[in-house]
């Protein structure tokens, strides 16, 4: 089981701001990930229609596309950060 | 030679007020090595009166731990003698602060582009994102990333 | 279209200690079109131990028009929303402050503009000299100009 | 009468902080007058030695060597300042 994490507009079109998901070993990157995520549903769909606007952590660090996300506790998605 | 010593930054993620004054005590207090010392204060605007408030989101645990990479990579780049961020999140009214970034150094231009060096990336890198909320009752929306933001942060590309 | 009211810096030459959050306060209290606060404080050094303190003097009546025509133009040219400029004279010990410059803007990179510039100028043009005392009782002589300070004063120049 | 200000260690040679001095009618730049007083005895003499040094104000405004300087009411000269 992997915990995915969701912030911001992210959270909000997904509908919940966590969840724990068994994923496929055919999962291997960040990007398999993202693919592999909207097949969930409508409201993945949604979230994640444009994938380049999506951010992502692996154990609350940044991670690029190619990265792969095996043994990975806590992955996070959220939209270009904003603070400050 | 002596081994130097390894300085962390002061980092805070909070929900209540930033107390200034106490951070810069914390950063200045019996030390005669410091000359100079910058603050930044990002403070919520009104946008002209549309704004009735912002709300700030952060990744908890993530937001920490991006801040005190920032602050470790600007207290090594620029030999700076002290730094703390401290950022809010919550509901912000306008004229609240929002973040704080505060750099001690030797000498002035330190500790200037150190306050400067932490605000381009924090901007871009830290976990906090910002949703406004209209004074005509409306949720405004996400505020969009700017592409000035990713252009600030460039120009501390070191070949 | 309206004309733009005549912003004027906040310039104090004084001999007792600066009362930065009252500075800031004066900046920023019932603002909601303040976006960003830079603050600059120099400090007093004590240079490894070597000084026991400070003694500034300045040229009374031009330290302060000074510090105003350097004041007015970073406000002209940074679009600032406002500005202090806080300069002592007078005995100083290492960590007392010496100088506070303080700006706000809308947007951050101005504020961080408009502080640097006014400290670049002021180094350079304002009317202050220091005088060294050593710690080992020897007046240590006047404090030499930096070919720094006027080389840092020289990246604001405009073509 | 024109008045004269000193500072720093031009003070410090010259011996005094200020002086109301009756400049001749030859005297006419900023650069005349650095001339002019170093011939009134040695204390303006070691005062002024280096004269690349002097900073000069008129009505304390920063004033270049070649600014004239009729209609003067107060002349400052010093070191290259150090504030900040």
């Amino acid at each position: 089981m992997t915990r995915l994490v969701y912030f911001a507009w992210v959270r909000e079109r997904i509908g919940k701001s966590e969840e724990d998901l068994d994923l496929p070993a055919s999962v291997e990157t960040v990007g398999d990930l993202l693919a592999h995520l909207r097949t969930l549903g409508e409201e993945y769909e949604a979230a994640l229609e444009f994938p380049d606007a999506i951010r992502v952590a692996i154990n609350q660090e940044h991670a690029e596309r190619h990265e792969r996300i095996a043994g990975a506790r806590e992955i996070g998605l959220f939209p270009p950060m904003t603070g400050g | 030679m002596p081994v130097p010593s390894i300085l962390r930054p002061i980092v805070s993620v909070q929900r209540e007020d930033i107390d200034t004054r106490a951070i810069v005590h914390a950063l200045t207090d019996g030390r005669t090595d410091v000359g100079a010392l910058v603050t930044f204060t990002g403070l919520c605007r009104d946008e002209a009166g549309r704004l009735e408030a912002l709300e700030l989101e952060h990744y908890p645990g993530m937001a920490e731990a991006e801040l005190t990479r920032i602050g470790e990579e600007a207290i090594g780049r620029f030999a700076l003698l002290g730094l703390a961020i401290v950022h809010r999140y919550g509901r912000m009214e306008p004229s609240d602060q929002i973040v704080l970034v505060a750099a001690t150094s030797s000498h002035r231009q330190a500790a200037f582009d150190g306050a400067n060096f932490v605000m381009d990336y924090l901007k871009t890198s830290a976990p906090f994102w910002k949703k406004e909320h209209g004074r005509d009752g409306t949720e405004g929306g996400w505020v969009a990333a700017r592409d000035a933001d990713d252009t600030a942060r460039l120009r501390w590309k070191q070949d």
